[in-house]
């Protein structure tokens, strides 16, 4: 029963994603109910690869406090709602995190006005985090390490986490660096407000599927690492039609033109030919949903391939 | 007289089983219980299938594991780094009990306050009372805490040019800052002199009792007491300071670098929490009140003055005694509702039960199950509680009837 | 007075009537009214002035902010920022207007949204029926409004494609709709569950009673909050792991058996309320058990206790606004995302949102409230016949 | 002490009317035999014996808390009875639930307090039981109620609701309420002692009406002249017991035992 | 258009009793001089004079409605009256809080439903008023407590709580409550009409006691046999004003008013 996703999914028609439904660049609906970002586009990849339809998705809004158990209780196939790879998640809550498709860390930000130059200046601080996430325990590890003082004051919701920042009840606010940027962009006055430098963990965010159903991980891995080598072989959402009639070898074996790797995994062998086509490569989704096209501008930093400094690194297809 | 021997033998007749209420009640309750039963028994049996499948721990096993977060209003030291989920569920607890109970005395007086002036013969007093009551009542309790921890911190000025008031107190977004009373360690006399001046008031109590039955004459209880409790310590006190000594010492709050530090703080998030509770439930109190005044038929009230009884008497021996057995089970269950309501406290960031323990504990260890179950049984024991210390309450104050 | 002592056991006889006279001023007229009612003593006097003053402190600002300094129209922040309009700024009710269809609907398909219009007259329509006491055929009100109007609203809402309807799925519903659907599943579901809980707690079966007052009791021993939790994280674990329930069917889930557990003791006091002679009538005319029940029995003791049925749909209306602390975009929800929209990122703009809730609910409510007390007073009036 | 059959009849004792001759040969409906009932540790119902026959009216009297209704409750079953047996036409009353609904089919019952279903019109309340019991249609269960309804003189408050009626007219509609299950046995329960005085005798006048037709009837009450008017036997219990059997003018022409002499002279004026 | 003087005594209407002798010397201690009440524009007591010698025993009587209570509710101070004099033991009734406390303390009062405490013991409602009004010692107020109960007969009751007594028991002890107070005047307001007939004799019967010891009363009452016994005066009351006033003699026997004719005739048989 647990090897059986792919087939549920398929029966469905559709894919249920998990996501986050109010972290712009990552996941949030528009007032149609459009949703965008980059967690957002990793389940269109999915379903584009299975149906070669992005469309049939259905994504499901979930806070940080349900969504371990909503994916546990099957209501969604795949929770990408940029959670954080860590041992005690992977080992202990019954979860698999196939592939890092944001490599983040926790950052800080704080009201210019307060002159505050360095985390290390927050001894006695306020400090606005989400309840039951690793930031909370980060926060407290990172301030113990450092012997610094502070208040920690903890909401439900990353909507009401903010708020309380914007209108002054803590002095920074603490998230995924990622976040903060998303975030800042909600502020009364962004501009009012600095991401300081220090990063203080490790957040591989990846997306999460149930265990046991290694068929189905393979699934969720290979979509993002045909992102990347899609990326790295330099075919593109434009290009990807003319690139199919290539003759590198390497860009064959992705695009299914050579070999039948797709359907090892259960899928068409021109499973990375219709997501590159119908949502893009990596590189591109990056940066429509976060990067330089979008108002978060994150700069690719750690999330660059490897061969340009960064750790996106995509095993070969073959 | 004689007696006709029966006609008909006195056995007693078959009953054809399908129509035998005693058969059909057994079979009714025999089904019910395979149902539930059957009902309980696949809720079980899924639960531990899925727990195993997405190969969840299970047992109470956590509690005991350290808990790495950090909580801002703690009555007992908590720290991230030694203390266990099993202390967070305590520090919850407590919090939790810290607000119904201070919630239960402040929502009493305000409830009784209001109710007492819903009754007033003063028409715009009544009014007030009135439209208080109706609006306080007809909207969500969740929007009013909203609502009050948003006006409450867009009221304030930010930590930076906090609001000083008089004797060091300050209030900015950070919250309400007080000075901290700190006993120095040769003030052992303070509390004891308290403790007489508890002491002897209750034993003038006692005196003033026999006094009455024997003379007649009435002592000024109320008065005598208040001096006792009130002004021998601070008497002494004063007697401590004029002799260069100090009993008690005051921590003042003080700036740091982005907040006060020091004294005693009242979270925003506790105070509006709090003052959501109170005025929310003061509302339905006010109505409890209200009916349970107007129980007592206007025949007692004249009864008792046509005796000569003055207002103040008849309200105390007759009207409060009577309306009392009326207004404390509905003010009970009020008690309860407003235990129950503080889990909103989650909507506000107060650290209570529900919040550290069905949030953040929940979600650190992906126990749901028992998690939900522990913090369900906190409630239903506070509940059960309340319910049977109120049975016997009513049993004892039953009016006896023929 | 004349010659009283002459009165003493004196016969009289009156002969000449005292005509009833108007009553002198004191008693009558605004000045006696207020003298009465205001200043009637010290602590009167007192209490006036303390009120007085009250009101002077709180209308003022209140109606400034709500009304005078209030913005009406902009399609923006920059409307309600105070340093771009250069004045002090009140409600900013623009932000209310531009989100309305938001609050409304939430994100349900701007194309489906005739669906939810056509529902809301539905309930309207059957709210009328149920609550007009005089309305004719009440019964089949009740049957549409029990059977009928929440299958209607499940295909029109929910979409069954194969009428032409394109499934929504809940995830889109949000806003007043969800509120509004969540209270009326609630209600609809608890009635039913309610009085079989009733019935069985009053049941002469020890089992029966004893599981229907464990059921009972615990609903009513723990907050909504812990139960929707539950209802959200611990539902799917309870089921078999191939079956999933709808993130909105959840907490309805939750709702309606916290809703039943409360809506059985309501019925339970009506029950109470039936005289013996009710039921040995209709069983010395033949009637069994059930019939009794049915026909006798639940018919009047269901009447006496509309009022509490419908306090009860009030405190359920405002406890629905705790799925949103579960993550359902209801009413309440819906604001709260609006304000921390960055277009709308002006100071008064929360408080607005919250104002434009409270008066929501109030009215809901209010109107709900005093409609019990009518009913009361008409059941009342009728027993005095 | 015995309140069935009297075999031999003391000539004293004798009715003086025609009922011996009247009933005679009229069929036993109901059989009383040795029946006790408790209410918890309390022995209401004492070894009580009773045969009616078909047509005979009873009156039972006695004072308050002697049994009576207890007595006429166990004979429709509304009570339990502990031990003993009750036979109403020809069914012996026992747990079974079938048997006893057959029997209050049978069995006609006017309460104290009327019980009528308030909720429901007068007509209403004579058609739900043929409806419903008798799986009546509903034109003929209406036609049957105003039969009765007129029978009992109020034909025109058909579509009225009981709040609405006097005491009287109450307690005569559920007459007619009981007489639309055409019942073989009629049990009064004191049907006229919540009644203002002047609407006694309406009451009082119907159920003379009832008798005159050969109604059998068991009637709890303490009138005096309806006794006399129409009984066949008064019956006088005290203490759960039956203590005094007679016809209504020896009965009260000459009481036999002293109990029932206290009682007389306490209630008679 | 008065009540008082009537200087020539019309021979027919002429006190038959000794009553004259027996309080022509007595102080006055209840004077009512065109006492006005409106209850808002309602009219309930129109130019009411009334004056009540020490031990002088006084039935008012009158329909429904015509403001009797309102009467004696008026004379201590239960209802204010708006316009005429009030004068009760020498201490004429104004807003005076304190007055109004004096007077209570000498008028006794006993009410249609009794108004008992319910959550005291017999005993206790019998020595609040002692003890808290006139400062007495418990033991003492006690103990009168006790002579007050044996006088209307209950002194076994004194423990038990008032709902566990019959009403006429309720009753009597309301008025040995009343006594405890040493009052010199009571007023009764109907204190029968919500009794059952057979507990109403001991009410009236604990009434005649205290009137044949010389008590002053005021007593609304439809008990015409109490007042033709103890009755000095008998007081007509119709629509808020005093129609006729004569001894019960006259009055049963002759009355003159035709509205009191008609009174009559509906509460005799
Ligand atoms: N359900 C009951 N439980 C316990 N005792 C009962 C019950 N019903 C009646 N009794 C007692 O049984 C006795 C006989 O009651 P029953 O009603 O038959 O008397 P009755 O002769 O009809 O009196 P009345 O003239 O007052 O109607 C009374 O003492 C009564 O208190
Ligand atoms: N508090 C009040 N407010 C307004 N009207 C009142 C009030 N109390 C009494 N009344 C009216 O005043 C009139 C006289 O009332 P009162 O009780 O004195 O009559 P009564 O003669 O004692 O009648 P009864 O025999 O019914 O006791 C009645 O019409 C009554 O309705
Ligand atoms: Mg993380
Ligand atoms: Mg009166």
């Amino acid at each position: 029963q647990a090897q059986a996703t792919l087939t549920g999914v398929k029966q469905k028609g559709y894919l249920a994603c998990g996501s986050n439904p109010a972290l712009a660049g990552f996941g949030v609906p528009d007032a149609q109910g459009r949703w965008t970002g980059l967690d957002v586009d990793f389940c269109r990849a999915l379903a584009a690869a299975i149906f070669n339809d992005p469309t049939k998705v259905r994504f499901i809004p979930l806070s940080a406090k349900d969504r371990f158990t909503a994916l546990q209780s099957g209501e969604v196939d795949i929770l990408s709602r940029n959670s954080t790879w860590s041992m005690s998640r992977d080992t202990t809550l019954g979860l698999d995190f196939p592939a890092v498709n944001f490599y983040d860390g926790q950052g800080f930000m704080v009201k210019k006005k307060l002159g505050v130059t360095s985390a290390k200046q927050l001894d006695g601080a306020s400090i606005c985090t989400q309840q039951g996430t690793t930031t909370e325990l980060n926060l407290a590890d990172y301030f113990r390490a450092n012997k610094l003082k502070y208040e920690v004051v903890a909401f439900a919701s990353a909507d009401e986490t903010f708020k309380a920042y914007d209108s002054g009840r803590c002095d920074a606010f603490t998230t995924d660096a990622s976040g903060l940027y998303s975030e800042r962009l909600r502020a009364t006055a962004p501009d009012d407000n600095v991401v300081l430098p220090e990063i203080i963990s490790k957040e591989p965010l990846a997306p999460a599927v149930r265990q046991g159903d290694a068929q189905w991980a393979d699934i969720v891995r290979w979509t993002h690492y045909a992102m990347l080598n899609a990326e790295e072989a330099g075919i593109t959402q434009a290009n990807v039609d003319q690139m199919k009639s290539s003759d590198n070898p390497d860009v064959k074996r992705i695009l299914g033109t050579e070999g039948k790797y797709g359907e090892a995994i259960g899928l068409t062998s021109d499973w990375a030919y219709r997501i590159v086509k119908l949502v893009g490569n990596y590189g591109e989704v990056f940066e429509r949903n976060v990067g330089q096209g979008s108002p978060l501008k994150i700069q690719r930093g750690l999330n660059a391939l490897w061969s340009k400094g960064g750790l996106q690194y995509g095993p070969p297809i073959r | 007289m004689q007696t006709p021997a029966p006609a008909t033998p006195r056995s007693s007749p078959k009953v054809s089983p399908l129509y035998d209420p005693r058969i059909r009640g057994a079979a009714y309750q025999l089904l019910l219980l395979v149902v539930v039963g059957l009902l309980a028994w696949t809720a079980i049996d899924n639960a531990a299938d899925n727990l195993r499948n997405a190969r969840i721990a299970s047992g109470f096993g956590f509690l005991g594991n350290t808990a790495g977060f950090d909580v801002n209003q703690s009555l007992i030291p908590f720290a991230a780094a030694s203390s266990t989920y099993g202390a967070a569920f305590v520090v919850g607890l407590i919090n939790t009990l810290m607000v119904a109970a201070i919630g239960i005395v402040l929502a009493t007086i305000l409830g009784f306050l209001v109710g007492i002036a819903r009754l007033s013969e003063n028409w715009i007093v009544a009014r007030l009372a009135e439209i208080y009551i109706e609006v306080i009542r007809n909207i969500p309790l969740l929007l009013q805490l909203l609502f009050w921890y948003i006006a409450v911190l867009s009221a304030l000025p930010s930590a930076r040019d906090s609001y000083a008031l008089p004797g060091s107190v300050f209030l900015n977004q950070r919250g309400l800052f007080l000075p901290r009373p700190l006993l120095a360690a040769d003030a052992w006399a303070l509390p004891l002199v308290l403790a007489l001046g508890i002491a002897g008031a209750v034993a003038f109590r006692i005196h003033a009792g026999r006094v009455q039955r024997r003379t007649g004459r009435r002592l000024p209880v109320r008065r005598v007491a208040a001096l006792l409790v009130l002004g021998l310590p601070l008497a002494v006190w004063g007697l401590l300071a004029l002799l260069g000594l100090a009993p008690v010492t005051f921590e003042l709050p003080v700036k740091g670098t982005f907040n006060l530090r020091g004294g005693l703080q009242l979270y925003p998030e506790f105070v509006a929490l709090v003052l959501g509770l109170v005025i929310y439930t003061a509302a339905f109190i006010a109505e409890v009140v209200r009916a349970g005044i107007q129980a007592v038929s206007r025949g007692q009230r004249e009864a008792a003055r046509a005796l000569g009884l003055q207002s103040g008497t008849t309200l105390r021996l007759v009207v409060i005694p009577q309306a009392m057995r009326v207004i404390v089970p509905p003010l009970t269950s009020q008690y309860l509702n407003l235990t129950k309501n503080s889990s909103l406290a989650v909507a506000v960031g107060y650290p209570d039960l529900v919040q550290i323990f069905m949030g953040t504990v929940l979600n650190q260890t992906g126990q749901a199950v028992e998690v939900v179950a522990i913090t369900m049984a906190v409630y239903l024991t506070i509940s059960l509680v309340t319910a049977s210390v109120m049975n016997l309450y009513n049993r004892r104050v039953a009016l006896v009837e023929r | 007075m004349t010659a009283s002592s002459g009165l003493l056991a004196q016969p009289f006889v009156r002969r000449d009537p005292v005509p009833a006279a108007p009553p002198p001023a004191l008693v009558g007229g605004p000045v006696a009214w207020i003298r009465r009612n205001l200043f009637s003593s010290l602590t009167s006097t007192a209490l006036t002035l303390a009120a007085v003053l009250l009101l002077a402190l709180i209308l003022p600002p209140l109606l400034r902010f709500l009304v005078f300094d209030a913005v009406w129209t902009g399609e923006n922040r920059d409307a309600c920022r105070p340093e771009v309009l250069g004045r002090p700024v009140g409600a900013c009710w623009a932000f209310v207007a531009n989100k309305i269809n938001y609050f409304v609907y939430g994100s349900y398909p701007i194309e489906a949204r005739w669906r939810a219009d056509v529902f809301f007259a539905l309930l309207a329509f059957g709210l009328a029926w149920m609550l007009w006491l005089d309305a004719p055929r009440r019964d089949l009100g009740a049957a549409y409004f029990f059977v009928v109007f929440p299958l209607a609203s499940y295909a029109l809402l929910a979409g069954v494609p194969a009428l032409g309807l394109p499934a929504v799925p809940t995830s889109l519903w949000g806003g007043m709709l969800v509120t509004i659907v969540v209270s009326l599943v609630g209600i609809v579901v608890s009635l039913p569950f309610g009085v079989l809980l009733a019935l069985g707690r009053r049941s002469r079966l020890p089992v029966v009673r004893l599981v229907c007052v464990i059921f009972i009791e615990f609903w009513r021993g723990v907050p909504l909050i812990t139960v929707l939790f539950m209802a959200n994280v611990m539902l799917p674990l309870f089921l078999p792991g191939d079956v999933t329930v709808d993130r909105l069917v959840r907490p309805l889930v939750g709702i309606a058996l916290f809703s039943s557990a409360y809506m059985a003791e309501i019925v339970r006091g009506g029950l109470q309320a039936m005289p013996r002679g009710q039921f040995e009538g209709a069983m010395s005319l033949g009637l069994g058990p059930w019939l009794t029940m049915r026909l006798v029995i639940l018919p009047q003791a269901l009447r006496i206790v509309i009022p509490g049925i419908v306090n009860s749909y009030i405190a359920l209306f405002k406890d629905t606004t705790l799925v949103s602390i579960v993550g359902i975009f209801d009413f309440i929800r819906t604001i709260e995302s609006a304000r921390v929209d960055p277009n709308w990122a002006a100071p008064t703009v929360s408080v607005t949102g919250y104002a434009f809730a409270a008066l929501f609910y109030f009215l809901f409510c209010f109107g709900m409230s005093r409609y019990s007390r009518f009913v009361e007073r008409r059941l009342s009036a009728s027993h005095a016949r | 002490m015995t309140a069935q059959a009297l075999p031999e009849i003391d000539p004293d004792l004798a009715p003086a009317n025609t009922s011996v001759t009247r009933l005679a040969a009229a069929p036993t409906v109901v059989t009383l035999d040795r029946v006790n009932k408790w209410y918890g540790a309390f022995h209401v119902l004492r070894d009580v014996d009773l045969t009616v026959r078909k047509g005979e009216r009873i009156v039972i009297c006695g004072p308050s808390g002697s049994g009576k209704s207890t007595l006429i409750r166990c004979i429709n079953r509304l009570e339990e009875h502990q031990a003993g047996r009750i036979v109403v036409d020809g069914i012996e009353l026992t747990n079974d639930l079938k048997k006893i609904d057959e029997i209050r089919r049978e069995v006609g019952m006017v309460f104290q307090h009327f019980n009528l279903f308030p909720h429901l019109t007068v007509l209403e309340n004579c058609t739900l039981a043929p409806i419903w019991v008798k799986k009546m249609p509903k034109a003929q269960a209406e036609e049957l109620a105003m039969r009765y309804l007129t029978r009992v003189k109020i034909p025109h408050q058909a579509s009225k609701y009981p709040g609405q009626l006097s005491g009287g007219q109450q307690q005569r509609v559920a007459i007619a309420r009981s007489l639309c299950m055409s019942p073989k046995i009629m049990l009064f329960d004191e049907p006229t002692s919540a009644l203002d005085p002047e609407m006694v005798k309406e009451v009082l006048d119907t159920m003379v009406g009832l008798a005159d037709e050969g109604m059998t009837m068991l009637c709890v009450t303490h009138e005096m002249g309806f006794a006399r008017q129409v009984a066949d036997r008064v019956i006088f219990m005290d203490e759960g017991q039956v203590v005094e059997v007679n016809t209504p003018d020896a009965f009260f022409r000459n009481p036999q035992h002293e109990r029932t002499r206290l009682f007389l002279s306490q209630i008679l004026h």
